[in-house]
C-alpha cells in the first residue's frame, strides 16, 4: 500500500465536500487519510512536521474559498504557514513540495476529488523516477 | 491497563458493503484498553440508540468510538445518546467508514476502517469532558444609526417586547432622509412619531458610542452625549449607520444650478408652482458602479417622474440598466413605454456648461458616434460610498469591511446581517448599496437573530473549551490580535499577573489561537494538538 | 524585550551533527513573546531536526523542554536530568540563557539555536523593530521620545545625515524611516524644535564599562 | 604655488572646486595625472575619505601629493572611519604639512559601500567634528589639553539643499553655521530653486559664509536612475533623466557634461550663489571640458 496523504479537512468546507464526494459515487485514491479540524487556522506548522515525521507521502491543508472564510483570517493564515513548513521541510532537506493547501467550498465534491488525484498522481510519478 | 474505551460499529443496515466488520472487530478487540467492539445495523436509529446506552451503562466505559456515517450529521445526535447514558457529549470520537471510506473507494477497505477507528480511538483516549454552562445575559439592544433602518428595528424589537437604545450623531432622528432620493420614497414623518413615542425605545440625540467592552450578552459600553460619557450594558448591537452618497458632477462649476442631485431634482417636482419646467432632463448614471441598485431605482422613479410631471424630454445616460432590485423592471419597461430615451455609453459622458444649459457629449454605441445633447437639467451620477465615519466605528467595534469599505456583504458565512463578533449585526446602507426590498429583509432578519439570542435571557455556551492555560501565557497579546471574533482579552485575576482570557459566549471555536500561540498555553478541548498528533501516529500502522 | 531570531538549519545541523542524543530547551519569556524560542519553536525545531537526521539515515534522539526563564539559575536547574541524559544541549534561549545554561552544565556543550537581535517592541503582530541600544546613558530626553543612537543607522546625535531618501527614509533601506525625521515631526507636534536646534556634544560611549556589572543595594 | 583658498574665500571671484577620488590601490600615477590636469583649473581641489564608503587610497595621501604639486587640497575627514583619537591625530599630522582646509562630513553608511560587514565607528558627527576642528585651532584637543602647536584650519561643510524633508536638514546646516563654518559645499543640486532657498535661508544666518552649489554630471538615463536608488543624497528629477533618455546612444557623458555646464552658467549668471564644486567621480578628466562649457576657463 503506497505511503498516506493526510489531508487536514476545514469541518466548513473540505470535510463536507470529501462526504460528498463519497455520497456521489465520485473515487478518488485511497491513501488519502483526512483529519477532521474546525479551521484550516488550527493546523499549525508542528502538525505538518508530526505527519513527515511519521514517513507521509505528502500532507494537503484543505480551508474554505479565498475571502469566505467561516473565520474571515483562517484560510489566509492556513496559506502563510503552509509556506512556512514548505521553507522548514526544505531546510532538512525533505522535499517541500509535499505539503500544499487548497480551497475549496463544501459543495464542490468534483474539485475535492481532483485535487487528491493530481498530488497522488505527482507523488506517484515522483517515487517512479526515484 | 484499565479498558475505557466502547467503540460501536455501524454496517448502515447493510449499506456498507465493502468493510468486513467481523474483520474489523477481530482487530480492535486487541487494542489494549478497549472494553468491547459492538457492531449494530442501524445506530441511528432508536433501537440502535438504544443499544449504545444499555452498553455503555453496563460495560462502564469512559469514552466512546462510533465508527458509521458522517459526524457532520450524526455527532450530535450521538452526543446527546452519550449524556443519556451518563457520559459527557465530548467524550465522543467517530470515523467515518461511510461516506470517507467505504463509498469513496472500490473493492474492499477493512484496512483503511480499521486504520481510521484506531485514528478515532488514539484521539478518544485523549479527550476531556466539556461542561455546558449558562451565562446570564441583558436584554437590551443598542441600535447605532437613527435612519430608516434603525428605527424599524427599534420598532420591531419593541413589539418582541425588548427594549432599544437608539443612537443618532445628529440632533433630529432620520436626518439624512430628509433629502428623500427618489421622489416616491416613503414619509418618515409618522415613523419618528412613533418611535418617540414608544417607551420601550430610548432615543439619544447628537450621541455616539465611544467605547466598548465585553462580548456577546454583556457589551458595556460608555455614549457621549452633550460632552459627558453615559455608561450602558447591553445584550446586542445592531450598526445601521447608512451610507454617503457623492455627487459625481464633473469638474465643471454648477453653471447656476443646472446639474442636480436626485434629492434636489425631487425638491424640483414636489415644488407646486416653478417658473419654468425644464424642457429636457438628462440623468447620468451607472458608470461609478455598474450593479448600483438604489442609484438605478432613484434615477428610473425620478425620470418618470418628471416625464409626468413636466412632459419634459428625458435623456438617461447609463452603461448597463441592471434591474435586479424588486420592481426596478416594471419601471424600466414603463418608462421605455413613455419614450424616455436610454443612451448605452461605454464611457462616462463629458458634461460642458454652455450658454445657459447643460451640454452632454456621449459615444452612443447603438449610433457609433460622439453625439451632443443639451438639456436644461442634468442629474449627475450619485456614488454610493461608506458612511464618512465608517472606519472609526468599525476600529471601535473591532470588526472588518469589505474591499470598498462597507460592513461584511461578502462573507457566505456572515450574510446577510452577522458580523464576525457574535451578538453585533449591521443592516442596511452600511451593508452596501441595497434597494428597499433588501433592507427590509436585512431588518427582519436582523431583529429575528436578535430576538432569538436575547428573548430566552440566557446564554448557554461551552464552559473553557478553548483556553488559556494562565501559568504557560507570556502575554505576548498574538492570541489577542489574531482572534479574529475578538474573543479574547487580557485579564488580571485577583493578584495573577495579566494574562490572555478566552471569552466563552464570544468564542466561534476556530483554532486560529490555539495554532499561532508561541507558549502552546492555549488548548482546544477536542482538537487540542496531542488529539491532533495522536490521530497521526495511527497511521502506517497497518 | 530582547528580540532574537532562530539561526538557519544548516548552521545547527551543523553543531549537533557528531551528537546521537540532544535536548533543546526553551525559554517562556522574551523569546517566547517574539516567536524565536518559545515552547511551539522547540516543538518545531525537534521535529526539523529528527525529520533531517531521518533523511540521512543517522537517527537522533530529541528531548524538548522549556523552562519560564533561562536567565535564572534556579529554574535552568529543573532541566539537570534531562541534561544528564543527552551529549548536547541546543538552547533557543537569548545570549544570557544559553551562557546561563553553559555555566551551570559545564560538562555538556551548550550550543545557541537563536541569533539574539535587539530590543524592541512589535511593530505589528509578527514584525519587530528595535528600539534600544543599551547603551548606558539614555538621551530619549534630548529627541522627544525616538532614539538616534540605534534607530539612526549612523547613530547621529546631531542628525539627519545628507543621505536621507525622499520621504524622510533611511539611506540604507528605503523601508525604515530616518530616526531624525521621526524626531523632528515629534518635536515639531509638541512645539518643542528648540530642543532638536541645541547642538549635542559627542556621547560618553564608556557609560556603562563592559561588561556591564550592576550591584543593586544590598535590601 | 595656488593661492591660499582661505584667501580666495575673501574675494568676490566666483569659485570653483572640483573633487578627486582616489584609486583602489598604492599606485597614484592616475591621481596624479587628474592633479596635474585640474591644479591650476580650479580653486582648490577636495579628496574624497573612502568615497561611498568603498575602501581607497586615503585623502591624505592625496593632499600631500597635490601640495607637493603646488595645487590647494582640501581634506575630507568622515566620521566614519575613525574615533576621536584618530581623527584629531590626523588633523595635526595634515596641518604640520600645510594642508589646511578640511571638509567636516558624516560620511555614507558601510552598507552602502564595499565592507559590508566592517564596524562603522561614528564617534563623532559632522557637527561635533567641526567644534572639535575649531577646538584643535583654538590649541586644545577634545579632552582641553593643551596642544603643543594649534592648527589654523580652514573649515567647510557640505549640505543637501534637495533633501525631502527639507526642514530637519535646515536645522542641522543652522547648527554647523553656529558652530562656525568658512565655505559649503553642497550636494548635487539640479533644481536651481532648491538651491536659491537654500541658499537664503544660509544667509539669514551667516552672512559670509561661501556657498558653492554641488554639480554631478549624469551621463546617461540608467545611470541616472541607477545613482538615484543607490547614491545617497543624490535626487536628479524626472524632466533630465527624459531629457537624458533623448540623447542618441554614446552621447550620453557629452549630454551629462552639456546639462552640468548649462547649470553651472544659470548660478553663475543669476548670482545664485558663490560658486560651483564639481564632483565627476571617476571622470575627473571631463572636468577641465565642463568648465570650458561653462565658460569658466
Amino acid at each position: 500500500m503506497s505511503k498516506e496523504i493526510v489531508a487536514f479537512c476545514c469541518q466548513h468546507s473540505a470535510y463536507p465536500a470529501a462526504d460528498l464526494a463519497g455520497k456521489s459515487g465520485l473515487r478518488y485514491a485511497e491513501n488519502v487519510r483526512i483529519i477532521r479540524v474546525p479551521c484550516a487556522g488550527r493546523i499549525d506548522v508542528i502538525h505538518i512536521l508530526k505527519a513527515f515525521e511519521k514517513g507521509v507521502a505528502a500532507v494537503l491543508v484543505l480551508g474554505c474559498e479565498e475571502g469566505a472564510c467561516h473565520h474571515i483570517t483562517g484560510n489566509d493564515r492556513a496559506k502563510e504557514r503552509v509556506k512556512y513548513a514548505e521553507m522548514l521541510l526544505k531546510e532538512v532537506g525533505a522535499d517541500g513540495g509535499r505539503v500544499k493547501m487548497y480551497n475549496l467550498s463544501p459543495n464542490a465534491p468534483h474539485k475535492f476529488v481532483k485535487i487528491l488525484d493530481e498530488v497522488s498522481k505527482k507523488i506517484a510519478d515522483e517515487e517512479k523516477q526515484k | 491497563m484499565e479498558k475505557e474505551i466502547g467503540i460501536f460499529l455501524c454496517n448502515c443496515g447493510g449499506g456498507i458493503k465493502n468493510i468486513d466488520f467481523d474483520a474489523v472487530r477481530e482487530k480492535l478487540v486487541q487494542i489494549s484498553d478497549v472494553a468491547f467492539v459492538a457492531v449494530s445495523s442501524a445506530l441511528c436509529l432508536e433501537e440502535g440508540k438504544g443499544t449504545i446506552v444499555s452498553t455503555i451503562k453496563d460495560k462502564g466505559v469512559e469514552k466512546v468510538v462510533i465508527a458509521a456515517c458522517s459526524p457532520e450529521f450524526t455527532e450530535h445526535t450521538f452526543g446527546e445518546v452519550l449524556e443519556k447514558a451518563g457520559l459527557n457529549r465530548h467524550l465522543l470520537a467517530m470515523a467515518n467508514v461511510r461516506e470517507q471510506c467505504a463509498w469513496a473507494h472500490q473493492g474492499d477497505v477493512t484496512k483503511k476502517a480499521i486504520q481510521l477507528i484506531k485514528m478515532a480511538v488514539n484521539r478518544a483516549r485523549l479527550l476531556q469532558p466539556v461542561q455546558k454552562k449558562e451565562l446570564p445575559i441583558n436584554k437590551d439592544v443598542l441600535v447605532i444609526g437613527g435612519g430608516f433602518s434603525g428605527l424599524n428595528i427599534a420598532l420591531q424589537l419593541s413589539r418582541l417586547g425588548l427594549r432599544a437604545t437608539v443612537l443618532e450623531k445628529e440632533a433630529v432622528l432620520g436626518a439624512r432622509l430628509g433629502e428623500a432620493e427618489s421622489f416616491s420614497s416613503c414619509d418618515m414623518g409618522p415613523m419618528i412619531s412613533e418611535v418617540e413615542s414608544d417607551d420601550n425605545i430610548e432615543v439619544l440625540t447628537s450621541a455616539q458610542l465611544v467605547r466598548i467592552e465585553g462580548n456577546v450578552g454583556n457589551f458595556s459600553v460608555r455614549i457621549q452625549k452633550a460632552g459627558e460619557e453615559i455608561p450602558r450594558k447591553y445584550g446586542a448591537i445592531v450598526v445601521a449607520t447608512g451610507y454617503r452618497t457623492q455627487l459625481m458632477a464633473s469638474s465643471e462649476p454648477d453653471s447656476g444650478g443646472k446639474i442636480l442631485s436626485q434629492a434636489e431634482l425631487c425638491r424640483m417636482l414636489a415644488a407646486q408652482s416653478l417658473e419654468k419646467q425644464p424642457r429636457t432632463v438628462g440623468f447620468i448614471f451607472d458608470f461609478a458602479d455598474e450593479n448600483s441598485r438604489f442609484p438605478t431605482l432613484a434615477t428610473l422613479d425620478n425620470a418618470l417622474a418628471a416625464k409626468e410631471k413636466w412632459d419634459s424630454e428625458v435623456y438617461v445616460f447609463c452603461k448597463s440598466v441592471k434591474v435586479d432590485s424588486k420592481g426596478a423592471e416594471k419601471l424600466y419597461r414603463e418608462a421605455r413605454a413613455r419614450g424616455i430615451v436610454f443612451l448605452k455609453c461605454e464611457t462616462p459622458p463629458k458634461v460642458l456648461a454652455k450658454n445657459g444649459r447643460v451640454e452632454i457629449q456621449a459615444q452612443d454605441i447603438l449610433m457609433g458616434e460622439d453625439t451632443v445633447f443639451a438639456c436644461d437639467v442634468l442629474v449627475a451620477e450619485q456614488q454610493i460610498l461608506p458612511a464618512e465615519d465608517a472606519d472609526i466605528l468599525s476600529s471601535l467595534l473591532n470588526v472588518g469591511r469589505d474591499s470598498k469599505g462597507f460592513y461584511q456583504d461578502e462573507n457566505v458565512h456572515l450574510y446577510p446581517v452577522a458580523l464576525e463578533r457574535k451578538g453585533i449585526f449591521v443592516v442596511g446602507g452600511c451593508r452596501g448599496d441595497l434597494d428597499g426590498g433588501r433592507v427590509l429583509s436585512d431588518i427582519s432578519s436582523a431583529v429575528m437573530s436578535i430576538y432569538e439570542l436575547l428573548s430566552p435571557g440566557k446564554i448557554v455556551v461551552d464552559s473553557e473549551k478553548v483556553k488559556a492555560n494562565p501559568q504557560k501565557c507570556v502575554a505576548c497579546l498574538t492570541c489577542f490580535r489574531v482572534c479574529p471574533h475578538s474573543a479574547i482579552q487580557l485579564m488580571r485575576a485577583e493578584n495573577e499577573k495579566e494574562v490572555a482570557q478566552v471569552a466563552d459566549a464570544a468564542c466561534d471555536a476556530c483554532g486560529i489561537c490555539a495554532a499561532i500561540c508561541p507558549a502552546k498555553a492555549i488548548s482546544f478541548e477536542g482538537y487540542t494538538d496531542e488529539q491532533i498528533v495522536a490521530q497521526i501516529e495511527a497511521l502506517g500502522t497497518s | 524585550m530582547i528580540i532574537a531570531e532562530r539561526k538557519l538549519m544548516e548552521e545547527i545541523k551543523r553543531l549537533v551533527a557528531p551528537f546521537k542524543k540532544v535536548l533543546v530547551a526553551g525559554c517562556g519569556t522574551c523569546v517566547a513573546v517574539c516567536w524565536a524560542g518559545g515552547e511551539k519553536e522547540v516543538g518545531i525545531l525537534a521535529s526539523q531536526l529528527r525529520l533531517a537526521r531521518n533523511a540521512e539515515g543517522n537517527k537522533i534522539t530529541v528531548l524538548e523542554a522549556t523552562v519560564e526563564r533561562q536567565c535564572e539559575k534556579e529554574m535552568v536547574l529543573e532541566l539537570k536530568d534531562k541534561v544528564a541524559e543527552v551529549e548536547a544541549v541546543l538552547s533557543l534561549a537569548c545570549g544570557a540563557g544559553v551562557q546561563t545554561m553553559a555555566e551551570l552544565f559545564e560538562d555538556k556543550p551548550v550550543f545557541p539555536a537563536v541569533n539574539t537581535t535587539f530590543i524592541g517592541k512589535p511593530e505589528k503582530e509578527g514584525l519587530w523593530t528595535e528600539m534600544c541600544g543599551a547603551c548606558g546613558d539614555c538621551f530619549l530626553d534630548r529627541t522627544g521620545g525616538v532614539c538616534p543612537v540605534v534607530r539612526c543607522a549612523k547613530g547621529l546625535l546631531n542628525g539627519p545625515c545628507g543621505g536621507t531618501r525622499k520621504g524622510g527614509k533611511c539611506e540604507i533601506d528605503p523601508e525604515k524611516d530616518c530616526a531624525w525625521v521621526l524626531i523632528y515631526r515629534r518635536l515639531e507636534k509638541q512645539g518643542r524644535l528648540a530642543l532638536m536646534r541645541e547642538y549635542n556634544p559627542p556621547k560618553n560611549y564608556r557609560a556603562v564599562k563592559r561588561p556591564g556589572r550592576i550591584q543593586a543595594v544590598k535590601a | 604655488m595656488a593661492k591660499p583658498f582661505r584667501e580666495i574665500l575673501k574675494t568676490k571671484e566666483f569659485i570653483v572646486t572640483a573633487e578627486a577620488g582616489p584609486g583602489k590601490g598604492s599606485n597614484v600615477s592616475k591621481i596624479v595625472e587628474h592633479i596635474e590636469l585640474l591644479r591650476d583649473k580650479v580653486h582648490a581641489l577636495n579628496v574624497t575619505d573612502n568615497q561611498s564608503s568603498v575602501m581607497r587610497y586615503p585623502s591624505l595621501g592625496v593632499c600631500l601629493l597635490i601640495k607637493e604639486h603646488g595645487g590647494e587640497p582640501i581634506l575630507q575627514v568622515t566620521c566614519r572611519d575613525r574615533n576621536r583619537l584618530a581623527i584629531q591625530a590626523d588633523l595635526l599630522f595634515a596641518h604640520s604639512r600645510g594642508i589646511n582646509n578640511v571638509l567636516c562630513l558624516t560620511g555614507d553608511s558601510i552598507d552602502v559601500g564595499d565592507h559590508k560587514e566592517a564596524r562603522q565607528v561614528f564617534d563623532l558627527d559632522s557637527v561635533q567634528l567641526i567644534h572639535l576642528v575649531h577646538t584643535l585651532n583654538s590649541g586644545k584637543d577634545m579632552a582641553g589639553n593643551e596642544l603643543d602647536g594649534a592648527t589654523d584650519f580652514c573649515i567647510g561643510t557640505s549640505a543637501t539643499p534637495s533633501a525631502d524633508p527639507i526642514e530637519p536638514q535646515l536645522i542641522k546646516v543652522e547648527k554647523k553655521l553656529k558652530a562656525g563654518v568658512n565655505f559649503i559645499q553642497t550636494q548635487a543640486v539640479y533644481e536651481l530653486d532648491e538651491l536659491k532657498r537654500f541658499v537664503e535661508f544660509v544667509r539669514k544666518i551667516d552672512e559670509k559664509v561661501k556657498i558653492l552649489g554641488g554639480i554631478v554630471p549624469v551621463v546617461g538615463a540608467k545611470m541616472a536612475t541607477y545613482m538615484n536608488e543607490n547614491v545617497p543624497g543624490i535626487f536628479i528629477p524626472q524632466r533630465i533623466i527624459d531629457e537624458l533618455a533623448q540623447a542618441p546612444k554614446g552621447t550620453g557623458v557629452a549630454k551629462g557634461i552639456e546639462i552640468a555646464a548649462r547649470m553651472i552658467r544659470e548660478i553663475k549668471e543669476r548670482k545664485v550663489c558663490d560658486g560651483v564644486h564639481i564632483m565627476f567621480i571617476g571622470r575627473e578628466e571631463k572636468v577641465p571640458e565642463i568648465l570650458k562649457a561653462a565658460g569658466l576657463l
